[in-house]
């Protein structure tokens, strides 16, 4: 029985992991107790930055690898990446659930559910990335759906329901297909790992995989990219993802972008190294380099036509991942490491664009574009971030997203011209809009507020300030100094996937 | 090292801006003042020194990781370190005294020294990251500079256009820099000095450089922007953007083309010539239609970028074809050119603002008079009136001569497409120099010359000091320039020394006469020129004054007799230009002229009315922008449709996939 | 020593001859339309009386409205001090080459517009709008003129152009013949000739030049004058000296041929004065907007000379 | 080779009957295509069902599995028996007009789902010729019902029928799992929770969408659609 869930439960105490994954399954059930959302929106930050705390100790000392979860180059500094947004956004959460709970939209038992169930999302995650058995990471990518699809229907308005239908349909279908892909895999690796757990486990697939049946695998890969691409959010795949965004309450929104989207293609990517390994499987660049383009496109276009702001910045969500993808494709030690940077920065930055969305839409009381005018001079200090977020994910520097997509274009245009042309177009394209968008918001003469509560309002504007500013000073630090460290682990992840 | 520091320094004065708003303005500009005139004295100390110390390049621990950030200052940066922090220098004293009076100071303040900063950084490159994180945010400042008066909607949409014109810019440069470093991704200058590229990657380097920077300097077609924007920024903003924002992009492609590219056919240069030709005629055809000071000036620089343009093709061709002398001479035309325009063109601006503060109009048709009202306005934008006209002994006749000089050459590349391109392209660098005289007759005669024409300008009064200042020294400048051509050409000869390895030797003939091509290709000595005029007007006053009367009255104006006094009655603007705008405007403008008579007996006024519209905004941009609607309307139902119909979609990219992988088994 | 000399004597000899070539022109337009006219040495009395009379200056008028003419005066008789006439053995001769002359052409010519705008009347600006106009269109006609030359004689210096001319390199060439149509015309449009222009008329609506200096009066109007004349006598030197060459001394060969030379330039001029005299009387001037396909076929002209000398090979 | 691959070969009995079986569960999925009477469709899923439990007890008999009759349990109790219980409790109580109709007609249906198949087969084939033979008809037949499951899903309007198609797709992948050798339990736990949440989740929503909405044609939850003003 070492490979049921069963086994998760003895890890030892001193295991940094417990930590990382037992802390937010506990929030998920203590905060299912909480009655008064005040409590239970501190105690979330809490819990959150504990989380956070605890995945800060990963970086020291990396837990031994068992079957079920390991800490890899790949994985750590998703982990703590995940936790740190999951914190910053928590805190934003606590800032401004307090106001959505004020205009009456959210009544104190969803808000109860919600809190439990952002924590359940968090663990999650983190059980995602932290997994070894892909069994287990197709577990937990499910249970993310389940949360979330909840979540995003929690202001129980038609369009949300609509929008969690379609969600949890679409999500559904492809997590389904994902689970074939994964006992295909299991088929590919059982005749070389022998049966069991060892034909599960990734870390020890990875080295064999060489040995694998290669046309199996191919097809393990196709249902694998559908099923997770349709939870990157990969076009014609996305249709879920900015009714998603759109309708959900704006943390979701944040998290869903900044943490979800990225687990999905990191379980893409961890299947694609196992191609990578075997020489006789069909190419996945190809594949991926098409899902990527089509992306590019299609959320580029679709940008000009968007009246709502959250919209417009989830199309924005899959432009990324379509450029992310697309990087992975062509792969090579220069686009790898500047789509795992560009993973990084995105979801950095664009959590901290849907902060701020959030605080303008309670702001200005709309979400449509043309009623949001002249932030610069209405919200002064909101209003100019907002144009620095936009700017960044615009990709101008010296935000970290220039670096990325100036490493992939050029070194896209040095091995294959053609290839990059698309790219380059959807991402002027995409420039375009966003800019046009944000003129229109962001200056001329400003549009009306609606009346602000007070000082308690301005508190917790200023506390919903505090993580939007966190990530953009990060992505700015970025843009300019990595870490050797990171860039270390980044290199070590670029070669594994070839 | 010196420049950093200043950079450094620049940076921390945005921040005071920032935080102390309005109140440290005057501080501000003044730290610019100060650290532009650092760095132009560095570089002039570079320019001196220039082969006698090797200046060290300097890694800094930032940027790509594996790459870090490189910097470093050759003979050509420090070149255009003087050009650009000359007219930034001089812009920041302009802002002193100007600063306060534009639209939304605190929203300027901030990132003037931003603005400086970048345009520095692009200079002191010596990577291709750190090349474009400054040259991109060279364009974010201007833009938000731009968008400084963000009220307007002209300013919003210039902000636009500009925007995505300098991200489409960087998007050529990008992958170009990108074939340069190779797969591996060397973006170090130094390595891609040594590499070795296939003829088409090649090709498409000199194609994606000239595209890229051209897009930035303004040359037709990719001038669009530029009208727009450069006018919409405050006055002391727009001199820097269209003097030596211009440069920085020249010196990009200098440093692509002639630096880090060692071959390049003489069909680029060719090419370069035509484009450069064409954005001279038609940048100085519009530059003579506007009504507007700031849009005609802008024009106008499009004008210069193509001279520029058309001596560095010139230079091109003649280095691939083994001419090193002449390419010599054409670089140095061109840099001559760059430095000039630098000059005249921010002060200029820098006119016009002054006007702008003075009358608080740009409409020419509503100036006048103001040489009695702002003297030392006037005669500064007199001189620049002159100069960028190409009158001697000023300076912008020198490099205008100069490139003439090489055209005059070019047939010696013996190729048909040289032989019969050269005299076309000298109709039309003849024809802009002409035009560029009128257009300026026609700014300068409008606007400050006549009997005012709003209350606005009869109630004018001169600008204070600084700005007066800051208008005189480039004034100064110009006529140095000018009249000892001898000498500045030699400086620029040590410039571009390393790009063509060989000395251009200025004056075959000895120091005043500026003789470069050979003992009898043609000579020009301003210095002769000026004395001898002054020498000669010396004599006709002794000769007037001696034999006729020194009698002067005063009286109103004659006018053949039936003076009146409507000062509407002045030639205006338009019917300034109205001949050159039937015999070219109607066939490049479309340009209309509808006049409407009131019928006999009917008191009303005769009404006229002038329609003009820019074939390439309207064909090549309105036809993009037509493109990227109708595929958005195409795209835009993917949003709407059933939940069923998105399965369908994930159904059929599955088949689809499954069918690949079939096909790819048989 | 000699060349400061004979610059010195050129210098002087360019003004004094001026008007008596204007006066040669009239003098034969008035013998052709049968009136006695003038004597030639008229203009010089002209001169003389508008440099006695006190000038009257408008109230609109901005200090550039006086010192204009001095500088217009100047930079015109400088451009004609340059152009080598009887001998190329001049100080100044390297100080500009043709196309420094142009440009001192347009110098004049820039400020005599802007004089014409500096009063704020109609007239002036009418005058000033046109002027540029044709300029426009004339400078490069006439630049292009210079390219052809430079072309065939490798030099844009007038005096190399001379010397390498009369050393007989050239046959007879076709571009030749066309750049000196185009020359004629553009020196008929730059001086304000009929067909483009009529000196004589005060008929508003169809002056150019006049109508600039309309404000001018007294010793003003007597330097704008006299520049019309220098101008006049220097594109007539220009075409003397560029295509018919014969004549002209060198460096160093002696005073004798100098004095040969200057024979031959007098000649020269006054039979091109002779000639626009006879051609003025036979032509009619023309409505403005039809100027602009007068000088295009000029710079066409031009245009052609250039690609001539491909095609016959010359280069 | 394992004494139970020796017995997974051709012309064996338990070879036989899997591939019986698997063959039963796929008419199944052709039937709920063809099907277009609601509670009609509820019955045939439930068989389909009850055959999985039937598949999942004889792999656990043959690869000696033990865990795999809990997976057939899960299947016989949870999917055969509640889930079409649940699902005609819904059909009663919101009165649901009894015909469904389709978006694509039955004939072509039926068409694109042999298409599918042999799709399926031309796919699996030559991928499993190491694996074991029954492995690869396993696979054939589950990646069959799979996709056909995805076909229903398209071709129906009505919610219950979209669930009940994503539900045979799941169907073919329980089919697959079991055929997979020594599969850890991990996948059958899963599976089987991800079912029983989205049932849960499903009835969440029946229950939404009838306090809002009076039907389950999911044609009421498209109106919206995403900003459409």
């Amino acid at each position: 029985m070492s490979g049921s869930l069963a086994a998760l439960i003895p890890l030892g105490l001193t295991d940094p992991l417990t930590g990382v994954l037992g802390l937010p399954l506990a929030g998920a059930i203590a905060l299912a107790m909480v009655p008064n959302w005040r409590h239970a929106a501190v105690l979330n930050v809490v819990i959150a930055a504990a989380t956070f705390a605890s995945s800060l100790r990963l970086l020291s000392a990396r837990p031994v690898e068992t079957s079920l979860l390991f800490i890899d180059d790949f994985n750590i500094y998703l982990v703590v990446l995940t936790a740190f947004v999951g914190c910053t956004t928590a805190l934003f959460s606590a800032a401004y659930i307090g106001r959505e709970s004020k205009t009456r939209r959210l009544a104190s038992r969803h808000l109860r559910f919600y809190h439990s169930m952002y924590q359940a999302f968090l663990f999650t995650m983190l059980l995602a990335l932290t997994a070894n058995n892909i069994g287990v990471l197709w577990v937990s990518v499910e249970a993310a759906t389940l949360t979330t699809v909840l979540m995003v229907s929690l202001y129980r308005t038609r369009e949300a329901i609509e929008a969690a239908w379609k969600y949890f349909i679409l999500c559904s279908v492809g997590i389904g297909l994902a689970l074939f892909g994964t006992v295909l895999v299991y088929l590919a690796a059982q005749p070389v790992m022998g049966d069991g757990a060892a034909a599960m486990a990734w870390s020890q697939m990875v080295r064999r995989a060489g040995a694998f049946q290669p046309d199996l695998i191919s097809l393990a890969f196709v249902f694998l990219l559908v099923g997770y691409g349709t939870k990157v959010g990969l076009a014609p795949l996305h249709a879920w993802l900015p009714d998603a965004h759109a309708e959900g309450p704006t943390p979701i929104s944040a998290v869903l972008s900044g943490l979800l989207l990225n687990v999905a293609l990191y379980a893409l990517l961890r299947f694609k190294m196992l191609i990578a390994a075997n020489g006789h499987a069909l190419q996945p660049g190809p594949l991926m380099i098409g899902m990527g383009c089509s992306s590019i496109f299609v959320a580029s276009f679709m940008l000009y036509r968007r009246g709502d702001i959250k919209r417009l910045f989830a199309y924005s969500s899959i432009e990324h991942m379509g450029i992310m993808t697309f990087a992975f494709g062509m792969g090579g030690p220069l686009a790898n490491f500047a789509g795992l940077l560009h993973m990084t920065m995105h979801s950095l930055v664009k959590s901290a664009i849907f902060f701020a969305v959030g605080l303008i839409i309670q702001a200005t009381g709309t979400k449509r574009i043309p009623d949001i005018r002249g932030l610069t001079t209405s919200v002064p200090v909101l209003g100019w971030t907002f144009v620095i977020a936009v700017l960044a994910i615009a990709g101008l520097p010296p935000m970290g997203i220039f670096m990325s997509e100036f490493l992939v274009i050029s070194s896209t245009f040095a091995r294959n011209a053609l290839l990059a042309v698309p790219v380059m177009l959807g991402v002027l394209l995409t420039f375009g809009a966003l800019i046009w968008r944000l003129q229109g918001m962001a200056f001329g003469h400003p549009g009306p507020l609606v009346a602000d509560g007070g000082r308690r309002f301005a508190t917790a504007h200023a506390i919903g300030m505090v993580p939007l500013v966190a990530h953009l000073a990060l992505a700015l630090v970025a843009g300019l100094y990595l870490p050797d460290a990171l860039v270390k682990w980044f290199q070590a992840v670029g070669k594994l996937l070839g | 090292m010196i420049i950093g520091t200043v950079l450094a320094g620049l940076l921390c004065l945005a921040l005071v801006a920032l935080i102390f708003q309005r109140r440290a303005m005057g501080a501000v500009y003044a730290g610019c003042l100060l650290g532009a005139s650092v760095l132009l004295g560095d570089g002039i100390y570079h320019l001196v020194m220039a082969g006698h110390e090797e200046i060290p390049a300097v890694v800094l621990p930032f940027g790509v990781p594996w790459l870090k950030a490189h910097f470093r200052v050759d003979a050509l940066s420090s070149f255009f370190l003087v050009a650009i922090n000359l007219p930034a220098a001089l812009a920041s004293l302009f802002a002193i005294g100007y600063g306060g009076h534009v639209p939304q100071p605190q929203r300027v303040t901030p990132l003037f020294p931003l603005f400086l900063f970048a345009m520095n950084g692009v200079l002191v490159a010596d990577d291709a990251f750190v090349f474009l994180v400054s040259w991109e945010f060279m364009s974010l400042a201007s833009w938000l500079l731009v968008l400084s008066d963000h009220t307007s909607a002209d300013a919003r949409r210039a902000g636009l256009v500009y925007l995505v014109m300098a991200m489409f810019g960087t998007f050529c440069l990008l992958p170009a820099f990108g074939l340069l470093a190779g797969p591996s991704g060397a973006y170090g200058f130094a390595a891609m000095r040594a590499a070795h590229l296939s003829p088409l990657a090649g090709a498409l380097v000199v194609a994606l450089a000239i595209v890229g920077t051209g897009s930035k300097a303004g040359l037709v077609p990719l001038h669009a922007w530029l009208p727009l924007a450069h006018p919409a920024a405050p006055s002391h903003v727009s001199a820097l953007m269209s003097g030596v924002m211009t440069k920085v992009a020249i010196y990009g492609l200098i440093r692509i083309l002639y630096d880090l590219r060692g071959d390049v056919g003489w069909e680029w240069g060719f090419v370069m010539m035509v484009l450069g030709a064409v954005s001279a005629a038609l940048g100085v055809l519009y530059a003579l239609m506007q009504r507007d000071l700031k849009t005609l000036l802008a024009y106008s620089t499009v004008e210069n970028v193509g001279i520029i343009f058309i001596a560095l093709g010139l230079a091109l061709a003649f280095r691939d074809h083994g001419e090193v002398a002449l390419s010599a001479l054409s670089l140095v035309a061109a840099l001559y050119h760059v430095v000039n325009h630098a000059l005249f063109k921010s002060m200029l601006f820098l006119g016009a603002g002054a006007v702008m503060q003075a009358t608080g109009v740009r409409d020419l048709d509503r100036m006048g008079g103001l040489l009695n009202r702002m003297p030392v306005t006037g005669v500064t934008f007199l001189v620049g009136a002159c100069a960028i006209s190409a009158l001697p002994p000023l300076n912008g006749f020198v490099s205008e001569w100069l490139v003439f000089q090489s055209l005059f050459k070019a047939p010696t590349v013996a190729h048909w497409a040289m032989r019969f391109g050269v005299p076309v392209v000298g109709v039309a660098m003849a024809l802009a120099a002409a035009f560029a005289a009128t257009c300026f007759v026609r700014a300068f005669g409008i606007a400050f010359l006549g009997r005012p024409r709003s209350e606005a300008a009869r109630a004018a009064q001169e600008v204070p000091f600084p700005m007066r200042a800051a208008m005189a020294i480039p004034a100064v400048l110009c006529l140095c320039l000018g009249v000892i051509p001898v000498t500045v050409t030699t400086g620029i000869a040590n410039v571009v020394e390393p790009l063509v390895h060989v000395v251009l030797s200025p004056a075959v003939l000895g120091w005043p006469w500026l003789s470069p091509v050979s003992l009898t290709a043609g000579s020009y000595s301003a210095t002769m020129v000026l004395l001898s005029g002054a020498g000669l007007m010396i004599t006709t006053l002794l000769v007037v004054h001696r034999f006729g009367t020194r009698a002067i009255r005063r009286a109103p104006v004659w006018d053949c007799g039936h003076a009146e006094d409507i000062v509407n009655a002045q030639y205006s603007a338009d019917s300034f230009a109205q001949p050159l705008r039937r015999v070219f405007g109607s066939v490049v403008f479309a340009a209309r002229e509808e006049v409407e008579m009131p019928p006999p007996g009917d008191t009303a006024p005769a009404r006229f009315r002038l329609t003009m519209t820019d074939p390439i905004w309207t064909y090549l941009y309105g036809g993009i922008v037509k493109v990227v609607d109708a595929i958005a309307d195409r795209v835009n139902p993917l949003q709407f449709q059933t939940v069923r119909r998105y399965l369908l979609m994930m159904f059929l990219t599955l088949v689809l996939l499954l069918l690949v992988v079939a096909v790819r088994q048989q | 020593m000699t060349a400061f000399f004979y610059g010195l004597l050129h210098t002087v000899l360019v003004l004094a001859a001026a008007p008596l070539i204007t006066g040669i022109v009239r003098l034969t337009k008035a013998r052709l339309q049968g009136r006695q006219g003038p004597s030639p040495l008229q203009p010089y009395r002209d001169l003389w009386r508008l440099l006695q009379k006190e000038s009257v200056i408008a109230d609109s008028a901005s200090w550039l409205f006086r010192v204009a003419p001095y500088l217009i005066f100047v930079a015109v008789w400088l451009a004609a001090t340059i152009m080598p006439t009887f001998t190329t053995d001049m100080v100044l001769t390297p100080a500009a080459d043709l196309i420094a002359l142009v440009a001192l052409l347009g110098t004049a010519r820039f400020f005599t517009a802007l004089a014409g705008l500096d009063t704020g009347t109609p007239f002036g600006g009418l005058g000033a709008s046109r002027e540029m106009y044709v300029a426009s269109i004339g400078e490069p006609a006439m630049l292009m003129v210079i390219f052809s030359l430079s072309l065939l004689t490798q030099t844009t210096s007038p005096a190399n152009m001379i010397a390498y001319v009369l050393s007989g390199h050239i046959g007879i060439e076709v571009s030749v013949g066309l750049a000196l149509a185009a020359m004629v015309m553009v020196a008929i449009a730059e001086n304000g000739r009929i067909p483009i222009d009529n000196p004589a008329t005060h008929l508003e609506l169809t002056m150019i030049h006049e109508a600039m200096v309309l404000e001018y009066s007294g010793r003003h109007l007597a330097l704008m004058e006299a520049a019309a004349m220098v101008r006049l006598l220097l594109f007539m030197s220009i075409i003397a000296s560029l295509f018919f060459p014969w004549g002209i001394a060198f460096v160093d060969s002696g005073p004798m041929a100098v004095g040969l030379g200057l024979a031959a330039w007098l000649a020269k001029v006054t039979l091109l004065a002779v000639l626009l005299g006879f051609f003025e009387s036979l032509v009619a001037k023309m409505r403005v907007f039809q100027i602009a396909d007068f000088l295009g076929g000029a710079l066409l002209l031009a245009l052609l000379a250039t690609i001539f000398l491909y095609v016959s090979e010359a280069v | 080779m394992t004494p139970a691959d020796q017995l997974a070969t051709f012309g064996h009995v338990s070879y036989d009957m899997a591939h019986l079986i698997g063959a039963v569960i796929l008419m199944m999925s052709f039937g709920l295509l063809y099907q277009r009477r609601l509670t009609a469709v509820i019955r045939i899923y439930s068989f389909q069902a009850m055959v999985l439990a039937l598949a999942a007890a004889w792999q656990a008999l043959v690869q000696d599995a033990p865990h795999l009759y809990a997976t057939a349990l899960i299947a016989l109790l949870f999917k055969g028996l509640a889930v079409p219980f649940a699902l005609n409790w819904l059909v009663r109580r919101l009165g649901i007009h009894r015909t469904v109709e389709t978006a694509l007609g039955i004939g072509p249906t039926m068409i694109a789902g042999v298409g599918l198949v042999a799709l399926s087969i031309v796919l699996v084939l030559p991928v499993t010729a190491s694996a074991a033979a029954m492995t690869r008809e396993n696979l054939a037949l589950a990646m069959s019902v799979v996709l056909l499951g995805l076909l229903m899903m398209i071709t129906r309007r009505n919610a219950v029928t979209q669930v009940v198609g994503f539900m045979s797709l799941e169907n073919g992948l329980i089919l697959a799992a079991v055929g997979a050798k020594g599969m850890p339990l991990v996948v059958e736990i899963s599976v089987a929770f991800s079912v029983l949440v989205a049932m849960a989740l499903f009835g969440i929503f029946f229950f939404r969408i009838r306090e809002r909405f009076d039907s389950l044609d999911i044609a009421y939850l498209e109106t919206f659609r995403g900003e459409r003003q």
